[in-house]
């Protein structure tokens, strides 16, 4: 089955070179299709809890609005946006190195781990509202139940939950818990993906990164990039649900 | 039951168990058919085609379209009429039948308590008149349990948090085992009892040695009135901020959402533990939650007293009909 | 083929370095393999342990040997260590591990490091579960059934849940690896239809691990959120649905199942072809059907919800589906007989390990149908039926087509030859004792006997028999096991050195020295031909004609 | 799979893109429109916003078909397990229990 030889390595061996590839070619193939594996067990994890979402929302449609209206629309807005730039200067962080601009490399990279820690700032300061509100679930923190005020008629305090009659403080758990599994899920990916950025930021500082080789970068943007569209998905679905019931509740 | 065939069949004692049989050994001559000719057509090729000398090479063989199709087509026909088959008995097995004698069922760690229509109860023990269908109304005051019958073929999980139910119709007077049959903790294998099947002359002698309970329906009204239930259902449950419970059981309930769901228990313990997730149309969603408020058999006599309140009742059972409504005393105690 | 043999280099992958720290930070996916087969071997025998205290439990129908709680937590690390340290990472994290790369003629896996970092993760998770067992243990079967696993039990769920949560990252990096590996780093000519079933097999492996192990890994971490902070997603006292639990369960678990049986038969395609001598019979037909059972091994999950208030409707569809998964089984079962026909088949011990799994799976197999139809599936549901049906496809199934891939491999990965003898020998009794342990458990299952049961009534008289009988074949079994393991040991160092192609075969991993140089290959190699070809392909035969071989044909 | 560079002007267009449909969903969102449609709008929007992000900032759009494959595969194995669990959710109030 076996005859004849092939060439092995090219004669003039990139130096990020991997013993076991045939050329840089097959080597960077490899690793943006294992990031895209990589990137499909995500959406499936990820999946999971979009599941128990759904069908927690359509079981208890009026705590979910209820519980959705209480979180701080512009909060979730401002990051989303901050999420957009992000993606666009990560973006512009690869092209730049594509053609070889390593000073705009460098900078875009900071920007969008600047970005990314904004992100997580403000992520901060929402976690600290809800605790503050006594809205974290169950013993999530030991002493600290899930025991929020509960506004009554006429009541405008925005610091209590405003619960249409009837709508019982058990299901506006069953939200934040959903809440905080998700949006805590994506705040460790983004975490994760602030260490990559570091990580290439300093290669990239290094000058490790050319033209003809810059997978690494490639590769931590498209995770950054997934990142985000998980954010996209999260933002209206947790944060706008009931907006438009706002009025009659 | 003679014969060594007892130590390997069980007891068929139910209407539905001999159509699960008939399934069973279609299943089982499948699979001896299958089993044999694999093995006999691999016996033969293995000793006739053995090798013979060390250097022997065999031509190769082109694969074949046809037999592939064949070895296809054949297993998927079969596959399917035994789908078909198995899915029309399970149909019959669960579609809760009518003008059933109705018994409620609660599991708890680790044991299992039964109420009659009539009010008895029973622990670990189920008497019932042969002959009749009867249903079981079952839940669990903790983790998941299950009610197996072997010697009936049916079996059901009993999970926290909403009604399952399962019947039968019993074709033999005898003691019959059941067992728990989901894994529920440090006494799962001791969570078993006996159902006795007795003659219904028999049964209603034990039903009326038995007869000083209040029956569900009747506990069920006195806890309507002191949870406050018919400050807006009405004294008589005939309406008021909350619509009318009169004849609701069994009925399509219209909701605001424009869809209509059919009224049975579950529905009724979801309408008072969650009332938010359906509201009925024209009324606002005030109903509060009784979730966590009520134990399990508590939530049964309510559900059994709304379902009294429909015309489309379960015709009433042979000894004695309870009065839904005569009792005085309050809330009943739970044992 | 026979004209050059190559003679063995000095160094190969196993002398190339030595020492401790050469094994634990060793790149080489053939080392990584063998570290697998340490941790995987040494589950097995915990695991083992356990069954052999379940069986002597089982023995008489009181309790007297242990208490519940005691039983309850044997059987659950049974099942616990047994799937998901043992039987999943098996064949693909040692065999898959050892030959992928060489049987695409490439040098190593795509991700050597992260190849390393899967075995870490895999024994930092063993160890972690190993200490809950001891720790207290752990009792809510292998399943994990909320609301009995978040709040009531008062074992160690926690850390064994998180033990099985990292344990899974290893499997999504093996399979992450394997598909990169097979789609990037074939060597020139190895084209899709010239890979062998083994490769395709573990492809279609690969998908499942990828694309169903996150989904436990959410579901477990979900249950582990639920016990620490009891609030709960599962928990029907906060509104929560235990049935959507055991849906998101049985989406990854149904697929692991055909995680657990794929690469074997993987390996039993190999066995069958090369040790008859023929190319397989319907290639095609065979590698797709793998991909068909990974595909519509994700459509099937409710039918392990038919009694757990899963609507009715539901469960059609369910069992619907889990029937059409029956017919890609069915077709490999068929072909792999076609193969026999015509061969010239030898009788060494891999070969009957893989007869021995043809036969054993399909019984294993078949009686899945008992359990996908409806109406049977409610009287057998969570009976001895059912411990019977698994153990025929993953004891009779995948564990024998494992110690068929050990033996059929053992001289590339050693370089020794094992006692034929013994082998042959010890694949009889393992035969013999498997299906006098497993076979009387169908009877069991179908008289009513519940699982996950300490104790059965006395008065049923025929149960306690069957039981003493399952106990007894499950001796002859562990002797029949026990066997393998001294010789394989012994053959080591005692065992006849090998030669590089001991059976004279085609396939890619046997045209390079055994043991392998750590490149795999002295030159990287060029496929021209089809698998398992060991005859010119001009002398192919079409089934139907039946013109007899002449001897000269027959000659090498 | 030779490399495709994408010219900063195509990433700013999307950028905008992306920035008017935050815009768009979070209007969307405070008006009530007829039954399902207010989370249909969202979603569809939420969509939209994924599919440039996958196709111009991820490059997909320039790739070969192999990576099409493996995200048309996640999409796949995901309506799988949202449909089928669904299947199960939605038909339980059929038969009464
Ligand atoms: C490797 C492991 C493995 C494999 C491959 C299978 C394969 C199959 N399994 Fe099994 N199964 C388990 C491991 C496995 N199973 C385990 C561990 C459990 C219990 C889990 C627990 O609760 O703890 C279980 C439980 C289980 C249940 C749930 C029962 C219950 O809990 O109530 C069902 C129900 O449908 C089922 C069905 C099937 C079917 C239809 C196949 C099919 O894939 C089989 C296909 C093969 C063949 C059919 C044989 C070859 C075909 C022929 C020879 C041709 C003739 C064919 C026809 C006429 C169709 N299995
Ligand atoms: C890969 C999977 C796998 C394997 C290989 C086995 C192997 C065996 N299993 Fe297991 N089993 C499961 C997976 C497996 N099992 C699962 C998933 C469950 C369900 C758990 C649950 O309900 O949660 C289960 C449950 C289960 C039960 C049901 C328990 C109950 O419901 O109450 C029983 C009962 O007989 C049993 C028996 C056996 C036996 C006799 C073997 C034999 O094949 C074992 C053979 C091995 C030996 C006999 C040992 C050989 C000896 C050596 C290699 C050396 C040992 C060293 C010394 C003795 C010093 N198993
Ligand atoms: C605050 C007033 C109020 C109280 C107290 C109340 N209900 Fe209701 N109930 C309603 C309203 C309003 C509806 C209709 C809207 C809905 O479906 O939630 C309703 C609906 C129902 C329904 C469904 C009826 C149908 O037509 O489908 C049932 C059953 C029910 N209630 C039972 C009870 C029981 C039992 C109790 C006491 C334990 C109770 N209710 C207490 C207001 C109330
Ligand atoms: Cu109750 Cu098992
Ligand atoms: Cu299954």
């Amino acid at each position: 089955m076996a005859e004849g030889l092939a060439t092995t390595h090219d004669q003039a061996a990139h130096p990020a070179l991997q013993h076991h590839f045939e050329n840089m070619e097959q080597q960077r193939e490899a690793g943006t299709l294992g990031m895209w594996v990589f990137l499909v067990t995500e959406i499936m994890f990820f999946g999971g809890m979009f599941l128990a979402y759904t069908l927690y929302r359509y079981k208890y449609p009026g705590a979910f609005a209820a519980a959705s209206n209480h979180l701080d629309i512009r909060l979730g807005a401002v990051n989303t946006v901050v999420l957009i730039v992000s993606s666009f200067t990560m973006a512009m962080a690869v092209f730049s190195t594509q053609v070889g601009k390593r000073r705009n490399s460098i900078i875009f990279l900071i920007m969008t781990l600047v970005l990314g820690l904004t992100f997580l700032g403000i992520k901060a300061v929402e976690y600290s509202d809800k605790y503050r509100d006594n809205l974290i679930p169950g013993q999530l923190i030991p002493g600290h139940p899930f025991n929020p005020a509960v506004a009554q008629h006429g009541d405008a305090d925005p610091h209590k939950l405003h619960l249409p009659e009837g709508v019982s403080v058990h299901n506006v758990e069953m939200f934040y818990w959903i809440y905080f599994a998700m949006t805590g899920m994506h705040a460790l990916h983004m975490i994760i993906g602030a260490g990559i950025l570091t990580v290439i930021l300093i290669l990239a500082w290094r000058g490790r990164f050319s033209p003809e080789y810059h997978s690494p970068v490639e590769i931590s943007g498209l995770y950054w990039h997934f990142v985000d569209i998980v954010w996209i998905f999260l933002f209206p679905l947790l944060y706008l649900l009931g907006r438009h019931l706002e009025g009659h509740m | 039951m003679q014969s060594w065939f007892h130590y390997i069949v069980p007891e068929s004692a139910s209407t539905i168990s001999g159509d699960v049989d008939a399934v069973y050994f279609y299943i089982s001559g499948v699979t001896v058919f299958f089993v044999t000719l694999i093995s006999l057509v691999i016996i033969f090729f293995v000793i006739r085609y053995r090798r013979r000398n060390a250097f022997e090479i065999p031509r190769p063989i082109e694969g074949s379209h046809k037999l592939e199709m064949l070895w296809s087509v054949v297993p998927l026909i079969i596959a399917m009429s035994i789908f078909a088959w198995g899915a029309k008995v399970y149909f019959a097995q669960y579609r809760p039948p009518q003008n059933a004698l109705e018994v409620y069922v609660v599991g708890k760690q680790w044991m299992w308590k039964f109420q009659h229509p009539t009010g008895q109860r029973e622990i670990n023990e189920l008497h019932v008149p042969v002959g009749r269908k009867i249903k079981l109304i079952m839940t669990t005051e903790d983790v998941i349990h299950d009610v197996f019958i072997p010697a009936f073929r049916i079996k059901m999980d009993v999970v926290p948090g909403k009604y399952t139910a399962e019947w039968f119709e019993a074709t033999k007077p005898g003691r019959y085992h059941f067992f728990c049959a989901e894994y529920c903790g440090m006494n799962h294998s001791g969570m078993r009892g006996y159902i006795e099947v007795m003659e219904p002359k028999d049964f209603d002698n034990w039903l009326s040695g038995n007869a000083n309970q209040m029956s569900p329906a009747a506990a069920g009204q006195a806890m309507f009135e002191s949870l406050g239930c018919v400050s807006c259902h009405g004294a008589n449950a005939e309406g008021g901020r909350g619509p009318a419970l009169l004849g609701v059981f069994g009925s399509n309930v219209v909701l605001n959402n424009g869809q209509t769901v059919r009224a049975d228990e579950g529905y009724l313990r979801e309408s008072i533990i969650n009332p938010q997730s359906k509201i009925v149309t024209g009324f606002g969603p005030i109903m509060p939650s009784f979730q966590g408020q009520l134990t399990e058999e508590q939530l049964l006599s309510l559900v059994a007293y709304v379902k009294s309140l429909s015309t489309a009742k379960p015709e009433t059972p042979t000894a004695k009909p309870p009065a839904a409504g005569t009792p005085q005393s309050a809330n009943p105690v739970k044992n | 083929m026979e004209e050059f043999t190559i003679q063995p280099p000095r160094t190969n992958y196993l002398n190339a370095e030595y020492g401790v720290k050469s094994w634990l930070l060793t790149k080489d996916h053939k080392r990584i393999a063998l570290l697998y087969l340490g941790g995987v071997s040494f589950f097995f025998l915990i695991g083992s342990l356990y069954a052999m205290a379940i069986r002597l439990e089982l023995l008489t129908p009181q309790g007297d040997l242990t208490q519940s709680s005691t039983y309850n937590k044997i059987f659950t690390q049974h099942g616990i260590i047994m799937v998901f340290f043992f039987l999943i990472p098996a064949i693909p994290a040692t065999l898959g591990n050892f030959l992928v790369p060489m049987m695409i003629g490439a040098k190593d896996l795509a991700f050597p490091r992260i190849n390393l970092l899967s075995w870490y993760i895999y024994m930092a998770g063993g160890i972690i579960t190993i200490y809950a067992l001891l720790a207290g243990g752990v009792d809510t079967g292998w399943t994990f059934y909320t609301p009995y696993s978040t709040t009531f039990s008062n074992s160690y769920v926690l850390t064994t849940g998180v033990g099985i949560f990292i344990t899974g990252f290893s499997s999504i990096l093996t399979g992450l690896n394997f598909i990169v590996t097979i789609h990037t780093m074939r060597a020139p000519g190895m084209t899709w239809y010239r890979l062998p079933l083994f490769i395709w097999a573990h492809y279609a492996t690969s998908l499942i691990m990828i694309l169903g192990t996150p989904v436990v890994a959410i579901t477990i971490l979900l249950l582990a959120f639920e016990r620490l902070a009891h609030i709960g997603i599962f928990d029907p006292a906060a509104g929560g649905d235990p049935v959507l639990f055991q849906h998101l369960f049985w989406f990854y678990s149904h697929p692991a199942v055909y995680i657990m049986v794929l690469p074997a038969m993987g390996v039993v395609s190999e066995l069958i072809a090369n040790f008859s001598r023929k190319n397989i019979f319907g290639y095609k037909f065979v590698a797709f059907s793998s991909l068909a059972i990974a595909v519509f091994g994700f459509l099937v999950w409710g039918h392990h919800l038919f009694v757990a208030s899963q609507s009715v409707y539901a469960g059609m569809i369910f069992s619907f589906l889990s029937f059409a998964v029956a017919i890609p089984s069915a077709i490999k079962v068929f072909n792999w007989t076609a193969t026999l026909y015509k061969g010239s088949i030898s009788y060494d011990t891999p070969m009957l390990y893989g007869l021995g799994f043809i036969g054993l799976f399909t019984i294993g197999g078949m009686t899945g149908l008992f359990l996908a139809s409806l109406a049977t599936d409610v009287h057998l549901s969570d009976t001895y039926f059912i411990v019977a049906h698994f153990h025929y496809i993953m004891v009779g199934g995948t564990l024998l087509a494992y110690l068929g891939g050990l033996h059929y491999w053992w001289p590339k990965i050693s370089g020794r030859m094992y006692p034929e003898g013994w082998g042959r020998f010890s694949a009889l009794v393992v035969f013999i004792g498997f299906n006098l342990t497993f076979s009387p458990q169908f009877v069991l299952g179908y008289m009513g006997m519940p699982r996950r049961y300490h104790t059965y009534p006395v008065d049923m008289v025929s149960w306690q028999v069957l039981h003493v009988l399952s106990t007894a074949g499950a001796s002859i079994l562990g002797v029949g096991l026990l066997i393998p393991l001294i010789y394989l040991a012994w053959s080591l160092r005692y065992g006849r050195i090998a030669e590089s192609n001991p059976w004279h075969l085609p396939g890619l991993e046997w045209q390079t020295p055994s043991p392998p140089p750590t490149e795999n290959f002295l030159e990287t190699p060029i496929v021209t031909s089809e698998p398992y070809e060991f005859a010119p392909p001009e002398t192919k035969e079409v089934v139907g004609k039946f013109e007899r071989q002449t001897p000269a044909e027959a000659q090498w | 799979m030779s490399e495709h560079i994408v010219y900063p002007r195509v990433y700013v267009g999307i950028f905008l893109i992306l920035l008017a449909g935050t815009g768009l969903t979070v209007l969307a969102a405070f008006r009530d429109f007829p039954g399902p449609l207010n989370a249909v709008m969202a979603l569809t929007i939420a969509t939209i916003k994924a599919t440039f992000v996958v196709l111009y900032f991820m490059h997909v759009r320039y790739s070969g078909r192999l990576v099409w494959l493996v995200i048309a595969s996640a999409m796949f194995w995901l309506a799988i397990m949202f449909a089928l669990t669904i299947s199960d959710y939605s038909s339980r109030g059929w038969l009464p229990i």
